[in-house]
């Protein structure tokens, strides 16, 4: 209601300062003014809107504290039960019913909660509304009273506009300090229980072990798990997802009529969008079974029916789109006159397309690999059903292997003890986990920096 | 501890904990809502025992579950934790009891099998003589065929492989009498000897999800399966069960607690929760009902528990007795 | 300044020929040879269709989905349409440079590397680089650049960036050389470096080159066209169409008094 | 090199030259295995898509519709215990304690003789219910409802079933007693623990709510960061900074998110478990860095000299930023959009963590109520004793993509509206 | 054909202005003044900094990552340099025409438009009609579009396309005009056209030209001033430059003796 009443008064301002600054510049000149009249509009409406808006999000939060102190206050409350839970129950519900979320009590002595907090919430909410009012008013004001022919509105407006940009950019940033934060603190507890060194340069992983409560010693090594993650989400689901969605790419954009990639490139996103279970159960039943047996046939020792190769190969598929779908747009993006250029000199398209327009589109195509990539290396549910859970450092793609984030999810979800290491190892392979690929980051970025070529 | 009634005051029951337990936790919200038309159905959620009880023992409130459901007993640690955390007062209630089972495709060599072979099949160090050397079925026991181990099962955060461990695997260590004293002498030896499983291949970790070790199963004839009772009662079609110790692992074998890989499950409720939360008693009251043998949760695949044991814990559920905790280990 | 005519087998030769976009039409029906020895330039008021038809002698309209050619275009006697042509081999040989330059975002050296590169020209690094040094001298512009060779292409300036182009363009050596107003952001000592190389490949090569300037079309080609309104108006050689022109339209634009 | 070199002219590349003409077809016969293996990759991307949906679609189309059996009630001699008058006033609890389970087993065994009640599913008292609220008066005479046959005699009639339940099918076939409808319960309804009366749309629901929150905060976001740190930001260590982490965001496997959901929504804010609130923020977590760094691919894709000649008429960096490169970018950021909330869509980890792994048997009624969301009902029925659910799997994985399908359609639409060449 | 100079108020005087493009100086030391009621015209050889200098005028070299600008340029006595300096309204009204034609990819119409409308130049559908005419009838360009004033801008011809840039340029009605080779891309008969419009011009807005066109310069300009290798070498009123230039340098680029 007051944000209808703050947005009301926000357009009004917008008018009347559009209308001021329409007049003042029909005196001084169109050009002359910074700017046009509906920006001097939006400065007001900012003016008016934002103080307000901060303030009744302030107030959102205050005031449920100061109701429920009203509230406790009144005499109906002196007879609550002393118990927290029950206490707390009983106002909430008296709250709710006051608030018409709920029509009726189950606990009788709600109800004489109820006409307190439906008095206090009125005081309350109509305090805020009309220092929000006011607020709205002054900020209104304030800003109209600047309005003028040598103001600069549309600086500040922008400014405004590119805090908002920068804002959304530093969300980024926080939940990577959430993220880094949480893991930090926990891994640190982990690493006060298994020596660091063990952990990351242990050949041997065994959560049973630990889960079962055999001792730590030695059962945290996580290069077997390392490896299974390199192994399977950035080798074979690379080996089938790169070639794959960049070819796929190139076909569609330099090859195929404009009606077929139109479908055909929706089509492939959908590859992206079902759901893992359905790939783990196509991996485990269907892929890895008749991998088993081309293994035995041609006489590969260790086969087994749970195979990297199983939960890679499968895992490409599902990554296809990520490295198709942003090449595509990117090599669709490099100018025309770029393509003319190389077609003019005698090449073919081929050679167009590998000599000009990857270099040209390299930001894209680099993006999309690194999240597939990293696509890859966070799915679990295939690897749980198609490659299994045993840590082994194998080079055979034929043998069971795990990943990082498969043994998380285990960790996590499993039936875990309170903080035994066992859970905590779960944030310590994330630490690491996180290290790594912000390295590979990194990498990627000096690499697009140096190699790319940028058109005009 | 949250802001006092933040939030709108709950009207639906929350529960947590085995994924085990969830399917008949399911089928109690259905008769729960079916005989309390007016009520919101509750919510169960499937984390896994430990994770459960972990949310479970975080404190009384309205954010905090009323009901833990658990594939195991309570354990100590938890319960001490519960206490700190304010959760006083809990309600220990059996609802029934689960088998784990062991299958084999319908194609399989047909196994018959004991807690000591799947043991010295299994076990990563049997009776602490060395690394488990044995390949085949038959280099275990001659009297078994002569294909290569592959055991599918539950993975080691899993409330059935605790069961596993300790319904099977430390029956068959403790056959040996080296081991049996063993455990007076030195526990945590005895422990790992009687319960760690081999890592060589042999033994597979499926996952937590059973119908895909079933599909796995009918995929590869040669090998044996360790899962719920109840996937296996519903693939009879598929699977045939191996027997245990010569038991079939049948319905009533399972009630009666002749077929030894049986286990029973739990719920825990606070006690503080039941006046709070509308329909929480009700809810309860809907396993009580309803555990009989040929009731609705046994047709829906849990077994039975004992007569005696239902009785005790249908006066639990009426007369809300909480549990002491001493007897936890 | 223009040699008198000489008789030459003829290189390429269009008729008949028509271009749509779409639904418009920007040429229509024009019919005209090219010959080996002499320079042929291409004259008329903006939009009346000289880059459209220079694009068909390469069949560079093929990368505009809109665009559609009737009529014949032979180079050598082939039919450069035919479904058998090799586009590939036909754009080698019939070299392109376009009216807004577009070097490659690669450095200069690749720039005129490229072409060479790819058709196998030069047998080792020390070729190229003649090859390079020698294409960026002709174009003009090595002076300017030869520091930098390693710098990107597109931060030349706008004369720069064309007579990279242009050395882009001949690194190759093509039979026939298109060019779509080369000397457009030249300075007149630029212009003269290109008009000299024009005349040094003379003979050797075909060219065509579109031009707005009267006096440069006068100084180099041997032979004129001239466009209007996606016809070809008339031509001939170059000092008759300068002198003497047959159509109104024709003096009316050479004069300047078109409009 | 010599001036000599350089000044005799080279002759002319003799492009008919026998070795031109080999060097030729050679780079024409790798043009023709590029192209080759470009049409190859798409045949085989497109060829998996397929085999994945006609094996959806083959185990999943009959998951909309059961088997449905026509038994006859004699409600006077049924076991019925319900007062008519009481009926009017509170129909829904009176019929809840009329006892309809026993009336139903009852008149089955009547029907189909000893076991007879095994034959219908627990959703027959529904039916039943349903009947008599829809004409009370049936109360009085014997009536033939249309109740949903039970699990094995569903999977039975579509040729799943054992041999014992498929004699039985066949039996009731005979008799004319047995029909396949549209399973409109399964679109309407919600989980439950039948596999003949689930439904999926509570879970749509939780998934269309989820994904809402999800679309409105990651798409903003993950727009105006790729904006600011393409447009405005300087370049420096910072804006290397937030780069990075941004790049490093998406390679954040997704249980992670869902931790960081768990401490910061559900243990820090306080905000309800289980909620579409809860889960669209944490996926919109997971999604937004997908979307910044396509978009900011896009954005840089943008020919300079768009924003010159823009900035060259005095537009206002805003300007040129809303009216030239976000429409010009705008395609590359829907592809970012559309992987992005394919891949929150089809989520389960960091959903696990908040509790939306949950048995909800009722569909949310707004962003706060506990839900489910598609990909974790499919990962629950997928794990379901029930072999009715297998079929159930697969619709639900149809609807899934449906939904995906429809979510996408608006999006490629625009992509391919605001594609330009230039 | 030029006017006498005629003594009038400096609109912008650049003072001692250098730019780099990183390591490089393209402008070294760089001082002169733009008046009002005169053309000014840039001449000088290909790469010699014109286009760099003119951009720094209106501080569309902020764009170029590597560029960086010393010394002082001023509008109206006021520093464009300052940091006070709002750079959009500066654009505003120091409008430009690039080198390189550079449409946007919307319609003819949408690309004359697009000022007037972030200006506020026009209080309806009409009055912006009768703009977008207006500027396109004063490049030249009308006759040829009007018909198909919703086709993309960048369907047109080279020529067109610069056209339709002046076009854009001049419908803000900037008070500095900035144009880079205006007529590079045009026939006789439109470069006419787009000088009558400078002439036209002058007097109300200060226009500097950049041109490789001497007869141009000639035409157009009241004041000369001659660049090269980056340095200003001469400046002065045009028929001054052209028939008397102080400097050697200068008069050899004249002549087109240079080289
Ligand atoms: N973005 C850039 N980065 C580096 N050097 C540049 C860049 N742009 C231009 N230069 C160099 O600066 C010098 C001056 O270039 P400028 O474009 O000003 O020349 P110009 O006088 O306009 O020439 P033209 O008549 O060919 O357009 C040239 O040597 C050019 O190579
Ligand atoms: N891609 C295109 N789509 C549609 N029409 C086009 C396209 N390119 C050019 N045209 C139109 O075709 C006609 C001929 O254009 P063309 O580029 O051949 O002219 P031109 O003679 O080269 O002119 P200029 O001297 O200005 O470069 C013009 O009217 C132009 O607007
Ligand atoms: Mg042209
Ligand atoms: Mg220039
Ligand atoms: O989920 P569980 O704890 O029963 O394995």
């Amino acid at each position: 209601m007051i944000v209808i009443i703050i947005i009301a008064l926000a357009a009004t301002g917008w008018i009347f300062a559009r209308a001021r600054a329409t007049r003042f510049q029909a005196e001084v000149g169109r050009l002359a003014t910074n700017s046009r009249p509906s920006q001097y509009g939006w400065y007001v409406a900012l003016w008016t809107a934002l103080p307000a808006l901060a303030f009744l999000m302030v107030w959102a939060n205050v005031m449920p504290r100061l109701v429920f102190d009203s509230v406790l206050s009144s005499p109906a409350a002196q007879s609550l039960p002393a118990d927290d839970f029950s206490r707390n129950v009983i106002l909430g519900e008296a709250n709710a019913i006051a608030r018409g979320a709920q029509a009726a009590a189950f606990n009788p002595q709600s109800m004489t909660l109820v006409e307190p907090f439906r008095d206090a919430t009125a005081r309350y909410s109509a305090a805020g509304a009309l220092l929000a009012a006011i607020l709205a008013f002054a900020g209104g004001a304030f800003a109209f009273s600047r309005v003028g022919p040598s103001f600069t509105a549309r600086n500040r407006v922008e400014r405004v506009v590119m805090w908002t940009l920068l804002l959304a950019s530093l969300i980024a940033i926080i939940t990577t300090a959430g993220i880094v934060a949480s893991l930090i603190f926990e891994s640190m507890r982990f690493f006060s229980m298994v020596n660091p060194l063990d952990f990351l340069f242990g050949l041997k992983w065994s959560p049973q072990s630990a889960a079962m409560g055999y001792g730590n010693d030695d059962a945290f090594g996580a290069v077997p798990l390392f490896w299974g993650t390199i192994f399977i989400g950035a080798i074979i689901a690379m080996i089938v997802a790169i070639p794959l969605g960049l070819m796929s790419a190139i076909y569609l954009t330099q090859y195929a009529r404009p009606e077929v990639r139109k479908w055909m490139k929706p089509m492939l996103e959908v590859l992206a969008g079902v759901p893992t279970v359905v790939y783990g159960y196509f991996a485990a039943l269907t892929v890895a079974p008749a991998l088993r047996n081309l293994a035995a046939t041609i006489g590969i020792p260790g086969a087994s029916s749970e195979s990297a190769l199983a939960a890679g190969l499968v895992m490409g598929v599902m990554i296809i789109p990520f490295v198709s779908s942003m090449a595509d747009d990117s090599i669709a993006a490099v100018p025309q006159s770029m393509r003319d250029g190389s077609l003019a000199m005698g090449a073919t398209t081929s050679e167009t397309i590998r000599k000009v327009l990857i270099p040209a589109a390299l930001p894209g195509v680099v993006g999309g690999v690194l999240l597939a990539v990293s696509r890859a290396i966070g799915e679990t549910m295939i690897v749980v059903m198609a490659a299994g859970l045993a840590a082994n450092l194998t080079l055979n793609p034929f043998a069971s292997v795990t990943t990082v984030t498969t043994q998380m999810v285990q960790l996590l979800t499993g039936d875990q003890e309170f903080d035994s290491a066992k859970t905590l190892a779960a944030f310590a392979l994330g630490l690491v986990l996180f290290i790594v690929t912000l390295l590979l980051n990194i990498v990627a970025l000096r690499v697009v920096k140096k190699y790319r070529e940028a058109y005009e | 501890q949250g802001q006092p009634g933040s939030g709108a005051a709950r009207d639906q029951i929350r529960a947590v904990g085995s994924s085990t337990v969830y399917p008949f936790a399911q089928e109690a919200v259905g008769l729960f809502t079916q005989t309390n038309p007016g009520m919101k159905a509750p919510i169960i959620e499937s984390t896994g025992t430990g994770a459960g009880m972990k949310l479970f023992c975080a404190g009384v409130g309205s954010q905090y579950p009323d009901i833990e459901n658990a594939s195991r007993r309570m354990k100590k640690s938890e319960f001490d934790q519960c206490q700190a955390n304010g959760v006083k007062e809990i309600i220990e209630v059996q609802i029934g009891v689960d088998g784990i089972a062991f299958a084999e495709s319908n194609k399989g060599p047909g196994y018959s099998l004991t807690p000591k072979l799947v043991y010295e099949a299994l076990a990563a160090n049997p009776y602490g003589k060395g690394p488990n050397k044995a390949k085949t079925w038959k280099d275990v026991d001659p009297s078994l065929p002569s294909v290569a181990i592959s055991v599918f099962g539950p993975p080691s955060t899993s409330g059935t492989r605790d069961s596993l461990a300790e319904l099977v695997l430390t029956v068959g260590c403790d056959s040996d009498p080296a081991m049996k004293a063993l455990k007076d002498s030195d526990e945590a030896r005895h422990k790992q000897l009687c319960t760690q499983i081999r890592e060589d291949g042999a033994y597979v970790d499926a996952g937590e999800n059973d119908n895909l070790i079933v599909q796995k199963l009918a995929a590869n004839p040669d090998a044996v399966g360790v899962f719920g009772f109840s996937y296996l009662d519903a693939n009879r079609d598929k699977l045939n069960d191996i027997p245990l110790d010569g038991v079939e692992a049948t319905y009533d074998a399972v009630a009666s607690g002749a077929y030894p890989g049986a286990r029973p499950l739990y719920i825990y409720v606070k006690k503080a929760h039941i006046a709070a939360v509308p329909g929480l008693k009700a809810y309860v009251e809907a396993f009580s009902r309803n555990w009989n043998p040929g009731g609705p949760l046994t047709r829906r695949g849990m077994v039975a528990a004992q007569e005696n044991v239902r009785q005790a814990n249908a006066d639990v559920v009426t007369n809300l007795t909480v549990m002491t905790g001493d007897d936890l280990k | 300044m223009a040699d008198s005519e000489t008789t030459t087998p003829t290189k390429m030769s269009a008729r008949n020929v028509n271009v749509f976009y779409g639904e418009k039409q920007a040429i229509q029906d024009v019919s005209i040879d090219v010959d080996l020895d002499n320079v042929t330039a291409f004259i008329g008021p903006s939009g009346c269709g000289k880059s459209t038809f220079l694009r068909t002698l390469n069949r560079m309209n093929d990368t505009v989905p809109s665009a559609r050619v009737t009529g014949t275009i032979t180079l050598d006697g082939d039919d450069i349409y035919a479904s058998g042509m090799d586009v590939v081999q036909l754009r080698a040989r019939v070299g392109m440079v376009f009216q807004k330059p577009n070097p490659f975002p690669k450095s200069i050296y690749e720039n005129i590397a490229y072409g060479p590169r790819i058709h196998g020209l030069a047998s080792g690094k020390a070729e190229l680089d003649q090859i390079v040094e020698k294409s960026l001298r002709r174009a003009g512009l090595w002076e300017e650049v030869k520091d930098r060779l390693h710098d990107s292409g597109t931060a030349l300036s706008g004369g720069q960036q064309q007579r990279l182009c242009i050395g882009r363009a001949i690194a190759v050596e093509p039979e026939v050389i298109l060019m779509d107003e080369p000397c457009s952001a030249l300075d007149p000592i630029a212009t003269a470096k290109i008009e000299e190389l024009i005349l040094d490949l003379r003979g050797n090569y075909a060219i065509v080159i579109v031009t707005h300037n009267m006096q440069q079309a006068a100084r180099v080609s041997q032979r004129t066209a001239f466009f209007h309104l996606g016809r070809l108006v008339e031509q001939g050689p170059t000092t008759e169409i300068f002198t003497n022109p047959r159509e109104e339209r024709t003096k009316d634009y050479i004069t300047g008094r078109y409009g | 090199m010599t001036a000599a070199t350089l000044s005799t002219p080279r002759a002319p590349t003799d492009w008919r030259g026998n070795e031109m003409r080999r060097r030729i077809a050679r780079r024409y016969a790798a043009e023709r295995r590029f192209k080759l293996l470009g049409l190859f990759s798409v045949l085989l991307s497109a060829g998996f898509l397929v085999f994945l949906l006609v094996t959806m679609m083959a185990n999943g189309v009959k998951g909309f519709t059961r088997a449905e059996i026509a038994l006859t009630v004699d409600f006077p001699r049924s076991p019925i215990l319900l007062d008519p008058a009481a009926l009017k006033t509170n129909p829904a609890q009176v019929l809840a304690n009329a006892n309809l389970p026993s009336v139903v087993d009852q008149a089955a065994q009547t029907a189909f003789g000893e076991g007879g009640e095994r034959f219908v599913s627990s959703g027959a008292v529904v039916a039943v219910r349903d009947a008599i609220l829809a004409d009370p008066a049936i109360l009085d005479r014997k009536v033939v409802i249309s109740v949903p046959a039970s699990e094995g005699i569903d999977l039975a009639v579509k040729g799943k079933g054992s041999a014992a339940d498929e004699a039985i099918a066949d039996r009731l076939d005979e008799a004319g007693l047995i029909s396949t409808a549209l399973n409109y319960r399964f679109l309407l309804g919600s989980d439950g623990t039948d596999p003949t009366t689930v439904g999926i749309w509570g879970a749509l629901k939780g998934s269309l709510l989820t994904m809402g929150i999800t679309l409105l905060l990651s798409f903003p976001i993950g727009v105006f960061a790729a904006l600011y740190l393409e447009e405005y930001a300087p370049r420096n260590r910072w804006t290397d900074l937030i780069e990075v982490s941004i790049n490093n965001l998406a390679a954040v496997p997704s249980i992670i998110f869902g931790l960081l959901g768990l401490s910061i929504f559900l243990n820090t804010m306080h905000l309800p478990r289980s909620a579409p609130l809860v889960g669209g923020m944490t996926l919109a977590l997971m999604t937004m860095p997908i979307i910044v760094i396509a978009g900011r691919n896009a954005i840089k894709a943008v020919p300079p000299s768009i924003r010159d000649a823009a900035l060259g008429i005095g537009a206002s960096p805003v300007q040129v930023v809303f009216h030239h490169v976000l429409p010009l970018a705008l395609p590359g950021i829907l592809t970012g959009t559309i992987i992005g909330m394919a891949r929150a869509l089809g989520e389960t980890a960091p959903l696990l963590m908040i509790g939306m792994r949950a048995f909800v048997a009722s569909p949310p009624g707004g962003f706060t109520d506990p839900a489910t969301v598609l990909p974790v009902q499919i990962f629950l029925w997928s794990d379901e004793v029930g072999r009715g659910f297998i079929e159930k799997t697969s619709a639900a994985i149809i609807v899934l993509l449906v939904f995906l399908l429809t979510m996408n359609s608006i999006a490629i639409y625009l992509r391919n509206k605001f594609e330009k060449k230039w």
